[in-house]
């Protein structure tokens, strides 16, 4: 980082002193050919243009980018490229990591549709200039525009998507043969027997809530797959469970799910719907109602899984004025905090994710809690194995040592 | 002052008055507060979701279909008359013998929020913050004292990254070598958590000075006229 | 043992009272304390410092009303920032889910607007709200004007001289051939997120994370944020990471923006019961700790 | 039955959840026009749904005014709110200027403001009632946080122009705790959850974990 800083400095000196020499006598140097080849990655929407840099480069030099939809003209102007920037070295994407990009420019052409929305054939014209001198860099470039099938930049993405795709099955598949896996402690989800005890005995209803997201968010599957747990409880024990939603959706998911457990138990009779009802989505106006809520009913438990967002402590706070035994779960790292300070238990980030397998023992689920772990050695391993490259490569200038550092660089 | 801004102050400060008398306790004032902010909140998400979401991608891209051809008509508009269609499905909730048909929107929801989710996540926070940590662990050359830090704040980010990580451990029981690492993750968190708490302080008050502001500049001067005291 | 003892089990009403008046008596006696610069503030103030007369910026008002303390004395200190380097200033909202709905902008930009003396349609325009977070975002990265054909008050985008540029005819053309060029930021037409020369999201949410995944990675905006105090922490990876050039972290961001304005304002302002409930809060732990030693001291030497 | 009951929506997660991974890496337009109408049809569905929504509060509502609950009354100043902002609305539009913006802009705005400003109080009584040294884990965030505090504010620039800086960077321990131990925490926690959520998408959709289906 360090080296390229220093390098590029010294570039920057270097042509600076040139072009200030330069200015007055040397004629503008034309860089090599201009090129162009069709954008990778996109939607047929354009091509790339890229040239080598010109020694002339430097203050007060820029390059003229003109466009027309014939090689003879007009051309109109389309911008003015300052001759120090723009190198293709800052457009991994198109250009990928070597080091020769930083002795290339380049520029992206969009280029007009017709009517059937197929790009039109679109010609680029680049020239040098430095006050009034202009001089164009070799004649109009095109290139034929296509709609590309993979996103290449997004290659690494693929690459571990499938390796965490694969690991996880795998273990859950292994799962089955092997169901004896170790589980640490969360002591976060042994408390929630204890709170539907607890509840039970003082004849006070538990409080539910899923976040702050509708269903479609992750962590308030996350949080219905808990909840289906511990209305399993609350059904075995005659206890009684009250679910305010923000979202009509995910107030529906929580009937279905707290009517399964009560089915499950063979007690359909002692579900009531009404118990699990929407509130609004308001962020504060549903915190205002549940904060009345937790006064009025003085639930004896809490439990709030899920995404949260600034409402966290008000009702965490709120819960813990009522003498409620409260449980938190969320991936909203933010929050974390004020759950750790006003609830009993707090499942901090993953554990929310892990609580469902946790909970049910079942096989397949701890499975993928294995497949997990697996995922954050592998993460371990890659951050530990690209220090010591980017160490070595410090001291021996191979490129290669660079590689898992370009593989795990976003694009 | 125009009158409908007068009463709009007015109320406005009557609501904030009543929603702070939680925190003395429970009180008629703020059950008043609590249940005009649930009744106003559903009203306006009902109206939102009609203007931003029913009319502009519905309502006008049916009416901008050419219905005296109704088949090429249903062709240009499936993609709306589909979700609505899965809309309406989800009303089978009122019949309890039918319920079981809401599960049909509610599965389209839940897979596209998962598959979408799962490239978009290992790109923003796997890719990103995984190479974001990569630094050498040795210095290429010797470093002036004053920049030291620039080289020791990389590795106490690796270090950090990677206890916590251990921490996280499920399915590895953590004794010796690995509970010690996994204490060092504590002692991570133990800070992070800590210093969030202390910088959301900040962001907080600033809602009560909003508050407060509002009935000191905006509220007071009206009862100091009301009483006659205003100049 | 006695007042130790009540100390620990203070009623918190008592607690909640003094953080009132904590905060109400600075607005009243203003204290003037002093504001020092951070890296941060000056990594969005540089980058919007250095771009050329006429550049194109994109302001995101991407918070609820509920946040407007906090956020607007920054929102406003950005905006007479754009104003005083004639910037051609563009403000979107694409978070707020039962928000404000665009009108926050609005507000702020059209006052800001008449102090500096600039014109709606030329020098600004407050574009409004659009629901589909990520989705807004990508379609602006692809049709800036098919995704917002209107602005906030119903006039059409196209026709708009912010959104086209001052661009030069043919004349000056042949007269001067850089001419065409060299008033580059002004001329510049605004089709994509690409053609803004810098953004700054100010949220109180993660939109920021919308805005680096789309409008960064996506479409390569460079982006600068401001945000509530909570929300800063969560940004540092992404500064980290160089996905964005500065944060303004909530009022003592704005006041440091405010500094570097050369005035005093809300956010100065502010800052004065912030230090007031800190140095509380502060004494509060102490004392809640101080007390609870004590007792466990007396509890030992009994046992 | 069974299979619209069971197998449908099982599949149609399979479906959608792969069909939407493989989108990601497409750069077609077709693909794009495929990820805005998955959008599109979530927000749709999601608008419909509020209906049911919006029915459940209401019954609630009825049910407490019908059989005179213990304050019943404050419901029909709820049903009073809802309908009058339901009629203003769909009467008159949301737009500056009219009354369902003025009912927005001096009724809700105050209420959202005040209820989210609560979290200053109640931070206040958190600090005081939970921050005890009782562990060295305790201690530690205790004097992270109280560090902190004391750096953003005016106050702790004043007090750190004074401390020698014989260590540098260390002028901002603040900032330093923030970004370096603070933000490898957060960074190590923000990877177990992608994992974590990698790993519950993947079991959602390949239909191992199905309890948000409920049963008949």
């Amino acid at each position: 980082m360090k080296r390229t800083y220093y390098l590029l400095s010294v570039m920057f000196i270097i042509l600076s002193l040139f072009t200030v020499v330069s200015a007055q006598n040397n004629p503008l140097v034309i860089p090599g050919e201009v090129k162009a080849m069709d954008t990778p990655n996109d939607s047929a929407d354009g091509y790339t243009v890229y040239w080598p840099v010109s020694p002339s480069d430097g203050e007060g030099v820029y390059y003229l980018v003109s466009t027309s939809s014939s090689p003879e003209g007009p051309f109109t102007p389309l911008t003015r490229l300052d001759s120090r920037l723009k190198l293709a070295s800052e457009n991994k994407a198109t250009f990928g990591f070597s080091s020769k990009n930083e002795k290339l420019h380049y520029i992206e052409i969009t280029v007009p549709k017709d009517e059937h929305c197929r790009p039109l054939i679109w010609y680029t014209q680049i020239a040098i200039s430095r006050d009034s001198e202009v001089i164009p860099l070799g004649g109009p470039v095109t290139a034929k525009v296509v709609s590309n099938w993979f996103k290449f930049n997004k290659f690494n993405n693929l690459v571990i998507t499938l390796f965490l795709f694969l690991t996880i099955y795998y273990f859950i598949q292994r799962a089955h043969k092997d169901p004896n896996l170790f589980i640490r402690r969360i002591p976060g989800l042994e408390a929630i027997e204890e709170a539907v005890g607890r509840a039970t005995e003082m004849g006070k209803p538990l409080l539910y809530i899923t976040g702050a997201y509708d269903i479609d968010a992750v962590s308030t599957i996350a949080s219905v797959n808990i909840l289906s747990h511990v209305s399993k409880k609350v059904a075995s024990y005659d206890s009684r469970i009250i679910i305010p939603c923000r979202f009509a959706i995910a107030m529906t998911v929580c009937q279905e799910v707290v009517k399964e457990a009560y089915l499950n138990i063979g007690r359909p009779d002692a579900f009531n719907v009404h118990d699990i009802f929407y509130v609004t989505s308001d962020q504060f106006g549903y915190t205002a109602a549940v904060d009345g809520l937790m006064v009025r009913e003085k639930p004896a438990a809490n439990f709030f899984l899920g995404t949260f967002a600034a409402e966290s402590i008000i009702l965490s706070e709120t819960g813990a004025s009522t003498g409620a035994i409260q449980i938190a779960g969320t991936d909203s790292t933010y929050q974390l905090p004020f759950f750790i300070v006003s609830c009993d238990y707090t499942l901090i980030g993953e554990e929310l994710y892990a609580a469902s397998a946790y909970l049910s023992r079942e096989p397949k689920l701890l499975g993928s809690l294995r497949g997990q772990d697996i995922g954050k050695i592998m993460m371990v391993l890659v951050i530990l194995l690209a220090c010591l490259l980017l160490t070595l490569h410090n001291y021996f200038d191979f490129e290669w040592f660079l590689f898992l550092k370009n593989f795990m660089t976003a694009i | 002052m125009p009158l409908q801004q007068l009463l709009g102050i007015w109320i406005a400060a009557g609501l904030t008055l009543a929603i702070y008398s939680f925190l003395y306790k429970d009180n008629p004032a703020y059950k008043f507060a609590e249940h005009i902010y649930v009744g106003i909140t559903a009203g306006y998400a009902l109206c939102t979701a009609w203007y931003n979401v029913i009319e502009p991608n519905l309502i006008s891209e049916l009416l901008k279909a050419n219905w005296h051809n109704p088949f090429t008509a249903l062709i240009m508009t499936w993609t709306v008359i589909a979700p609505a269609l899965l809309g309406i499905l989800m009303f089978s909730r009122f019949f309890s013998k039918a319920s079981w048909v809401s599960r049909i929107p509610i599965a389209f929801v839940i897979g596209a929020g998962a598959g979408i989710s799962v490239p978009n996540t290992v790109q923003a926070y796997l890719i990103k913050h995984t190479s974001a940590t990569f630094a050498p662990l040795i210095p290429k050359e010797a470093i002036a004292w004053s920049n030291i830090m620039d080289f020791i704040n990389p590795l106490i980010v690796v270090l950090g990254v990677i206890s916590v990580l251990i921490y996280f451990f499920f399915s590895i029981e953590q004794k010796n070598g690995l509970k010690t690492v996994s204490w060092i993750g504590i002692i991570f968190l133990m800070i992070f958590f800590g210093a969030s708490f202390g910088y959301t302080v900040m962001g907080r008050v600033s809602l009560v000075i909003g508050r407060v502001r509002f009935l000191i500049t905006d509220w007071f001067p009206l009862i100091t006229n009301l009483l006659g005291l205003g100049s | 043992m006695g007042i130790i003892q009540k100390v620990l089990n203070v009623d918190r009403r008592v607690i909640y009272l003094i953080v009132f008046l904590a905060v109400a008596i600075p607005i009243i006696f203003p204290l003037n304390l002093p504001v020092t610069l951070t890296e941060e503030v000056m990594g969005v103030y540089n980058e919007i410092e250095n771009l050329p007369e006429g550049s194109p910026i994109l302001i995101a008002v991407d918070y609820e009303p509920s946040s407007s303390p906090e956020l607007n004395p920054m929102t406003r200190a950005i905006l007479k920032h754009c104003f005083k380097k004639n910037l051609r200033v563009v403000t979107t909202t694409i978070w707020p889910t039962d928000g404000s709905g665009g009108s926050i902008a609005d507000k702020l930009v059209e006052e800001e607007a008449r102090i500096a003396g600039k014109i709606r349609g030329k020098d600004f325009v407050n574009l409004g709200f659009k629901t589909g977070s990520y989705a807004v975002v990508i379609g602006m990265g692809e049709d800036f004007k098919k995704t917002f054909p209107k602005d906030f008050n119903g006039n059409v985008l196209d026709k708009l001289e912010i959104l086209n540029g001052t661009h030069s005819n043919g004349n000056s053309e042949s007269s001067l051939p850089n001419a065409a060029f060299s008033q580059d930021a002004r001329a510049k037409k605004i089709n994509s997120l690409k053609d803004f020369s810098y953004m700054v999201c100010i949220h109180d949410d993660s939109s920021v994370f919308t805005w680096i995944t789309y409008g960064y990675e996506r479409y390569g905006i460079k982006i600068g944020t401001g945000c509530t105090a909570v929300m800063a922490p969560g940004n540092y990876p992404s500064l980290q990471a160089k996905q964005i050039t500065g944060i303004i972290g909530g009022l003592k961001g704005a006041s440091e923006y405010e500094k570097l304005m050369n005035y005093r304002g809300e956010g100065a302002r502010g800052m004065d019961s912030q230090s007031v409930i800190h140095v509380f809060i502060i004494i509060l732990i102490f004392l809640g700790n101080l007390t609870y030693f004590i007792l466990e001291r007396k509890k030992t030497v009994r046992g | 039955m069974d299979f619209f009951k069971r197998q449908l929506p099982t599949l149609l997660v399979l479906v959608l959840g792969l069909g939407m991974i493989i989108q990601y890496y497409i750069p077609t337009t077709f693909s794009q026009q495929v990820l805005k109408n998955v959008n599109l049809w979530i927000q749709i569905i999601a608008a419909f749904t509020l209906c049911i929504g919006i029915t459940s509060l209401l019954r609630t509502h009825y049910t407490k005014i019908r059989l005179q609950h213990s304050g019943w009354a404050y419901s029909i100043i709820l049903y009073i709110v809802f309908i009058a902002m339901v009629i203003l609305g769909f009467y008159r539009g949301i737009q500056e200027g009219t009354p369902f913006r003025w009912l927005f802009d001096y009724v809700q705005t105050p209420l959202s403001s005040t209820t989210f400003s609560l979290t200053a109080f109640f931070i206040c009584s958190a600090a005081y009632r939970a921050f005890r040294a009782r562990t060295m884990e305790a201690t530690i965030m205790l004097i992270a946080a109280i560090i902190v505090m004391i750096g953003r504010i005016p106050f702790g620039d004043m007090l750190s122009a004074y401390l020698p800086s014989f260590i540098p960077g260390f002028n901002d321990m603040a900032g330093w705790i923030f970004n370096t131990p603070g933000m490898a925490a957060r960074r190590a926690i923000l990877l177990g959850i992608s994992l974590g959520g990698i790993a519950t998408s993947l079991r959602i959709i390949l239909g191992i974990e199905r309890s948000y289906q409920g049963k008949d």
